[in-house]
């Protein structure tokens, strides 16, 4: 029982995560409907610059500034590419975004080369808060889940109850009647794209000591951010995070218990075959949820796109 | 049953009705359109006529109420199942092929009905009757000069023609024109009232429309819908001469008119 | 997002009348590349040119599949990797099925390799080409980690990490040839790059492959013309599998072992790289893409540790600048030719395209001169660019790199003026008007 | 710099046919390993120690047979089987007739293929392939073929040695086997439930179990349940990310006792893991660094510093590599004979610097030597790893690992 309390901790965390990444890219995504596939590039920018920041300023410098920095380039990229693809459809945009994944990584590894960076939790946080039937969860973790749910409820009040949270979800839903309003919406464009990075770009500050800090960070994280947001409902808030929060767990109970595709098998009454070595199902029936469990999201996710197409919250045809 | 295929209207509608949330747009509909009738849909802005053609087109579900074509009924079909029972539909705002020659979507707008359908074993430009029959088409709507160029950059008067080129091509004996003449100047619209005229020798068709002396020259039944129903349906005179009809819409737009 | 969905390029540009649509069918062009094929291996003899020229061919008919989705049916795929890598791993079965395989001439191969593909296609395709767009996109990312996460956990069928291997030499002897020599294969290739292709393109010509097109560009109408547009795209992926499926034939063939590397997601992107560089919107686009990437991929990586870098500059500044792909900036040259005005622009391309090619190679000596003073070795100060060595820690090179680089984009700059003027000059209507 | 354009349009053309023909007097190496891509640390420092060695222990003592010199050169495979097979085609065109590559079994097996079927089908360009990293049992046993030769312990030898230390340590009653899930991370699963029931029957397997490689972001879960099974020892094969996210991971969950690795050092890893893996991540490993083996192996290892300060000797099985394809070349007095330098490798006994005899199998060309289990830590190093301070200590030596370890190799000779 205490382990389950220990899982649903550590899945909060992944979850919460992710969540950081799926905001800012549903933010992204339905307000100018682009799937940005970079996103998950801004992240390991935000570690990367959280790094070389920490080692001359300290850890602390480094979350301040490096979601900024993050979030200028994002706006930038924004300005100077995405709004000029804009003219040319979604599809180059799409494929814009991917090719800007694959050239940060590049940019990465010519600046910072290829191996992982020694990038640590910082020492004051470096301590067991507390432990559950002698399962430390470190300070950090709790420092982690503090910084995301502030972000989230900060996200919410703002597009809630200010102003500019009230444009921008109207620009969302009728851009043009914005506009007309006398709004700069281009402006707004830019703005969400540079918060919705530098959120991405948080999620990597603080995940980039956990998780390592080395080039192949986005690709690992980013495909299952876009798993995500597929699998919550495009353009729903609500659903990045139901979502970020249900692939967390899923991931973490999988792997930690064994269960066994044997024994499922079994449950609904196929008998194991005898030469099993020798079956060509033989792979099948060895799988243990721990192999799988990192692929679950994309098993999920294929399933929900054939019988609910536009997700677990998804409104519109996005 | 030959009696009764004989008058079975070109499309019945029973009870239509459609709503969009709370609102209902359309408020039970009633309509038969006889085999060869010319009939014009009119009303004010906002009284649910596109979102009628869209409904019998399987544009959209009807929340209830029945459409039949030719005595058959059209619930749960998709466009394209509708289209191949005889029926095509023009649209307010243009939709063509932009990015296609003007003999394509032609060419494109033929294939169903010629029997290709999702043929990988023809080629289109081996068929000389694919291509005379677009050709034939094209001359019809007087777009033979403007065959080899993309029908993105075509006039805005041309792409409406290409429009009910494309909409009449595939030979369907019930044809939807929605709003065929909106944004015209007045020589644009004599030349589509006579091509709608020319193109729609011996079929039955349906149009929306608003001006008023395109639907007189045409139409030879009009029905009146306002707010989801249908006020009046009958001869043009008759319909002129309704008060109803006068009150509600006619009187006004006739008297802007003059 | 969906009706959208469509690879636009500025309507006014003429280039977009030459579109693959109204292309006239001219054998020319055919004859010409099945002679050219022909006598490469003349040209280029050895082993190793044979090799990059297979690699190429190979990729060429994946790309020319892919485009039947991207460019023709205007559906973005993230998983084609997967069709190419299954119609591969089936070929490498049937050749290690060595009593049947025995019975089988290699040519005959890949139609099974198409098979393996179009089979997995109209699985996947039942349930995903219901729409176009972003969930397609999505659902073939989906199933494209899906099936290369797989690849290393089935291993009866993928072989692991190792992949499966096979000899291509046990099969029945076509004609006396048994495909020992690279020369053999090479022809086995070309063969079947000429028949893809040809069928592809007639493809394109048939009455599926037009609405294709018109579904790309206005789903909703072709639904108003009796067409289904989820047949339709149905039909597109089964055909772009088949064609997939026999790329991955000919890779199996050529090197005769597959690996989870013919199914993971960077396969998938580089194919959808190599097609949006060489053009989506022409026939021959992703032809050229192919041979360019392939170059690049094989003959730069021999140069530059930094070619990915490259190829990544490149294709960012392909979708920002012309998205129309090598293809495209080739046809917006057609209408100067038939105006007869191509020579008006000889001189003026010339004055500022190759400074322009200058300052690109200057700057791109700069971030190999940054690099080699990060990542050398101490001591190893000498560096070897464009031929000539020099230490990078002195400062002459630098300057004159930056002096280089400087001046050509200035030079650049300046001419760029007379070269848009004489671009409109070239693409007038002789006798005025437009 | 027209002219210079001029040049490189030709050149390229001339690279594309890739007409240069060997020089005679030179001997070159093929070094077939990612060199871009997210594997180039580890292909870059790999080459790096070839040319060293090749300058080292040939090139400065005069070369071999009357003076021809070595050269190493670099070919991208990108750690793709596909582009291997393509920079082996290039390789051999150059009239290159050594090939060396050791990252990823999946290349190695598909270079030992290729190899084996170009050697058959062009008598007279054969290549012989120099496996110095590549541990898949299989190469050296089913797949084994007279051309490949390897000179690291493949996995089965390493996991006997290891266990080896094990058994000897009587602390130990509880065994979590974790690897990646694919033949390698398999591989090392069964060869240690193997080795641990023959040698000490009272151990218990507490875990046995895969992830999938390359994919995992968090290994919280895998490393809470490493400590609640009260495990007194980890094994794991996981290499790159995969081994430092799983071994932090361990760690910060509280794990304190042995973690038996087989990469857990260089190319970045020994630094990230810095304080919080000292003597806790052990490596078993061929070449002994810390203490020093010999005054040659300092020499040699001070010299590659001066070189490349921020590079690592972390694969000392390099140098020998190098040493005793030259020595095979000296005795067969060709270079380009390619079956009698084979010839001459088999049975080879090589003294390597790295305080070892190392004995060339002729069954399956297995390189038998002694093997090391080192201890992650800053104390008695003399050679760091990453400049960290901290590096790899030797705490035990298994002599002549393997020497009598069963094969099924059945050598076809030519």
């Amino acid at each position: 029982m205490e382990l389950v309390l220990v899982n649903l901790i550590d899945g909060l965390v992944t979850g919460l995560l992710l969540f950081m990444l799926s905001a800012g890219l549903t933010l992204i995504f339905s307000m100018m409907g682009v799937l940005n596939f970079a996103h998950a590039s801004f992240y390991m920018l935000g570690a990367y610059f959280a790094y070389q920041i920490s080692l001359g300023l300290g850890f602390w410098m480094g979350l301040l500034l490096a979601p900024l920095i993050v979030g200028v380039m994002g706006a930038g990229v924004e300005r100077y590419g995405l709004r000029r693809v804009h003219q040319y459809g979604h599809v180059p945009e799409l494929i814009f975004t991917f090719g800007l994944a694959l050239l940060i990584e590049e940019l990465v590894q010519f600046i910072w080369g290829k191996n992982q960076m020694p990038y640590d939790i910082p020492e004051v946080l470096n301590f067991t808060a507390f432990a559950i039937a002698g399962n430390s969860i470190p300070a950090y973790k709790i420092f982690m889940i503090f910084i995301s749910i502030s972000i989230f409820i900060g996200l919410l009040y703002i597009l809630t109850k200010t102003r500019v949270g009230m444009i921008i979800q109207a620009a969302l839903s009728y851009p043009r009647t914005v506009e007309s309003l006398g709004h700069n919406v281009p402006l707004i464009f830019m703005g969400v794209f540079g918060v919705g990075t530098a959120l991405a770009g948080v999620a990597g500050v603080i995940a980039g000591p956990v998780l390592g800090t080395f080039p192949g960070m986005a690709f690992v994280l980013g495909s299952i951010v876009f798993v995500t947001i597929v699998i919550g409902g495009l353009g729903s808030l609500w659903g990045a995070l139901v979502a970020s929060l249900l692939i967390g767990w899923i991931t973490t109970f999988a792997k930690s218990y064994n269960v066994r595709m044997e024994d499922i098998l079994n449950g609904i009454g196929i008998v194991t075959p005898s030469d099993l070595e020798d079956n060509i199902f033989r792979d099948l029936w060895t799988l243990t949820s721990p192999q799988i469990a990192d692929i679950l999201p994309y098993i999920l996710m294929v399933l929900i796109l054939i019988f609910r197409p536009y997700g677990l919250f998804g409104k519109r045809d996005a | 049953m030959n009696a009764i295929t004989d008058t079975t209207p070109a499309l019945a509608i029973e009870d239509l009705r459609k709503s969009f949330g709370k609102a209902e747009i359309i408020r039970g509909v009633n309509l038969r359109i006889g085999k060869g009738e010319r009939h014009a849909v009119i009303g004010p802005n906002g009284a649910g006529k596109s979102t009628l053609f869209n409904l019998i087109t399987g544009r959209f579900p009807p929340t209830s109420g029945k459409v039949s074509l030719h005595g058959k009924n059209l619930a749960g079909m998709a466009p394209f199942q509708i289209n191949r029972m005889g029926l095509s539909r023009s649209f307010q705002i243009t939709n063509i092929f932009p990015k296609m020659t003007v003999f394509e979507n032609v060419r494109c707008s033929l294939l169903w009905s010629k029997g290709y359908r999702y043929s990988f074993w023809n080629l289109v430009s081996k068929s000389r009757d694919l291509t005379e029959s677009a050709d034939a088409i094209l001359d019809q709507i007087n777009l033979l000069n403007r065959r080899d160029l993309p029908a993105g950059v075509l006039s805005y008067a041309e792409q409406r023609a290409l429009e009910i080129g494309i909409t009449i091509a595939g030979g369907a004996d019930l044809i939807m024109l929605d709003e065929p003449t909106a944004g015209m100047s007045h020589s644009e619209t004599d030349y589509i009232v006579d091509l709608i005229r020319k193109v729609t020798e011996d079929k039955t068709l349906i149009m929306v429309e608003h001006d008023m002396g395109v639907v007189f020259g045409l139409a030879d039944y009009i029905s009146v819908l306002v707010y989801g129903e249908i006020i009046a349906t009958g001869r043009p005179e008759e319909v002129r001469a309704n008060p109803k009809v006068q009150e509600a819409y006619l009187g006004a737009a006739l008297e802007a008119e003059h | 997002m969906s009706e959208q969905d469509q690879i636009t390029t500025d309507p006014t540009k003429p280039a977009q009348r030459m579109r693959a649509g109204s292309m006239t069918l001219s054998l020319t062009p055919w004859l010409v590349s099945g002679f050219v094929l022909l006598i490469l291996p003349l040209v280029f003899t050895n082993n190793s040119a044979i090799t990059i020229m297979n690699q190429m061919a190979i990729t060429i008919v994946f790309a020319l599949a892919y485009n039947m989705l991207l460019g023709q049916g205007g559906m973005l795929s993230f998983g084609h990797a997967v069709y190419a890598g299954v119609g591969g791993f089936g070929c490498m079965h049937i050749m290690n099925a060595s009593d049947f395989f025995s019975t089988l001439p290699l040519p005959l191969l890949p139609v099974f390799g198409g098979l393996f593909g179009m089979a997995l296609a109209m699985i996947v395709g039942s349930f995903s080409t219901r729409s176009a767009g972003t969930v397609f996109a999505m659902i073939s990312l989906g199933v494209g980690e899906l099936i290369a996460a797989c690849s290393i956990i089935i291993v009866a069928f993928f072989g692991g990490e190792e992949g499966i291997s096979g000899d291509r030499t046990y099969g029945l002897p076509f004609f006396g040839v048994e495909f020992l020599k690279q020369i053999e294969v090479y022809y086995l290739i070309a063969g079947w790059l000429m028949i893809s292709a040809a069928l592809m393109y007639l493809f394109s010509r048939t009455p599926i492959g037009r609405m294709a097109n018109a579904v790309r560009d206005n789903p909703e109408r072709a639904e108003f013309l009796g067409y289904s547009a989820r047949w339709v795209r149905f039909y597109s992926f089964i055909f772009s599998g088949f064609f997939a499926g026999v790329a991955g034939a000919l890779f199996a063939i050529n090197y005769e072992i597959l690996t989870e590397e013919n199914l993971n997601t960077a396969s998938s992107g580089v194919i959808l790289l190599v097609t949006f560089l060489g053009g989506v919107g022409f026939f021959f686009g992703p032809i050229i893409g192919a041979i360019a990437f392939t170059l690049l991929q094989t003959v730069l990586s021999l140069q530059t540790e930094l070619w990915a870098f490259y190829a990544g500059v490149l294709f960012v500044a392909t979708v920002m600048f012309f998205p129309g792909g090598l293809a495209g900036l080739i046809m917006m040259h057609v209408p100067a030719f038939k105006f007869g005005k191509a020579r008006l622009l000889l001189m003026p391309y010339l004055k500022t395209l190759l400074p322009a090619v200058i300052g690109i190679l200057g700057l791109s000596a700069l971030v190999e001169m940054t690099f080699h003073v990060r990542h050398a070795a101490t001591g190893e100060n000498e560096m070897t660019l464009f031929w000539t060595t020099f230490d990078s820690h002195s400062f002459l090179p630098w300057i004159i790199a930056l002096v280089v680089t400087a001046v050509a984009f200035w030079v650049t700059r300046r001419n760029t003026p007379e070269m848009v003027e004489a671009w409109h000059k070239a693409n007038t209507f002789p006798g005025g008007g437009a | 710099m027209r002219n210079t354009t001029k040049l490189g349009v030709s050149t390229a053309l001339a690279l594309i046919i890739g007409a240069t023909s060997a020089f005679a007097e030179d001997i070159k190496i093929a070094f077939i390993d990612p060199l871009s891509g997210p594997f180039a640390a580890t292909g870059t420092n790999g080459l790096h120690q070839f040319q060293f060695a090749a300058d080292k222990l040939v090139n400065e003592k005069g070369g071999v047979l009357d003076g021809q010199t070595f050269e190493v050169i670099g070919f991208d495979n990108k750690i793709s089987p596909k582009e291997s097979l393509i920079q082996l085609q290039v390789a051999i065109d150059q009239g290159i007739r050594y090939v060396v590559q050791g990252n990823s079994s999946g290349v190695a097996n598909a270079l030992t293929e290729a190899i084996d079927k170009h050697n058959r089908r062009n008598p007279e360009s054969r290549v012989l392939f120099l496996n110095y990293a590549a541990v898949d049992p299989a190469l050296t046993n089913d797949k084994c073929n007279f051309w490949h030769f390897r000179f690291d312990a493949n996995a089965d030898i390493k996991m006997d040695a290891l266990t080896d230390v094990i058994a000897a340590n009587e602390d130990i009653k509880k065994v979590y086997v974790i690897g990646q899930d694919y033949s390698f991370g398999k591989a090392v699963a069964a060869a240690a439930e193997a080795n641990l029931a023959e040698k000490r029957s009272d151990i218990e397997i507490v875990g046995n179990e895969l992830h999938p490689i390359g994919k995992v972001k968090d290994f919280t879960p895998y490393a809470r349940k490493v400590v609640s099974s009260e495990a007194d020892a980890v094994i794991t094969g996981n290499w790159g990310a995969d081994m430092l996210g799983l071994g932090k991971s361990i760690i910060e969950n509280g794990f304190t006792g042995p973690i038996y690795t087989y990469y857990a050092a260089g190319s970045g890893i020994t630094a990230a893991f810095g304080e919080g893996g000292k003597g806790t991540i052990r490596l078993i490993s061929e070449g002994q660094i810390n203490p020093p083996a010999s005054d040659e192996s300092t020499a040699y290892y001070e010299a590659f510093k001066a070189k490349y300060p921020d590079g690592n000797i972390d694969q000392s099985r390099i140098a020998n590599t190098i040493g005793m394809l030259a020595q095979a070349i000296q005795e067969a007095g060709t270079a380009t004979d390619v079956v009698a330098v084979a010839t001459a490798l088999e049975g080879m006994e090589y003294d390597s610097m790295w305080g070892s005899k190392i004995y060339m199998r002729p069954q399956d060309h297995q390189a038998i030597q002694n093997m090391h289990i080192a201890v992650h830590t800053d104390e008695g190093v003399t050679f760091d790893y990453d400049n960290s301070g901290f590096g790899v200590v030797t705490e035990t030596t298994v002599e002549m690992a393997g020497m009598d370890s069963p094969t099924t190799c059945e050598m076809q000779r030519p």
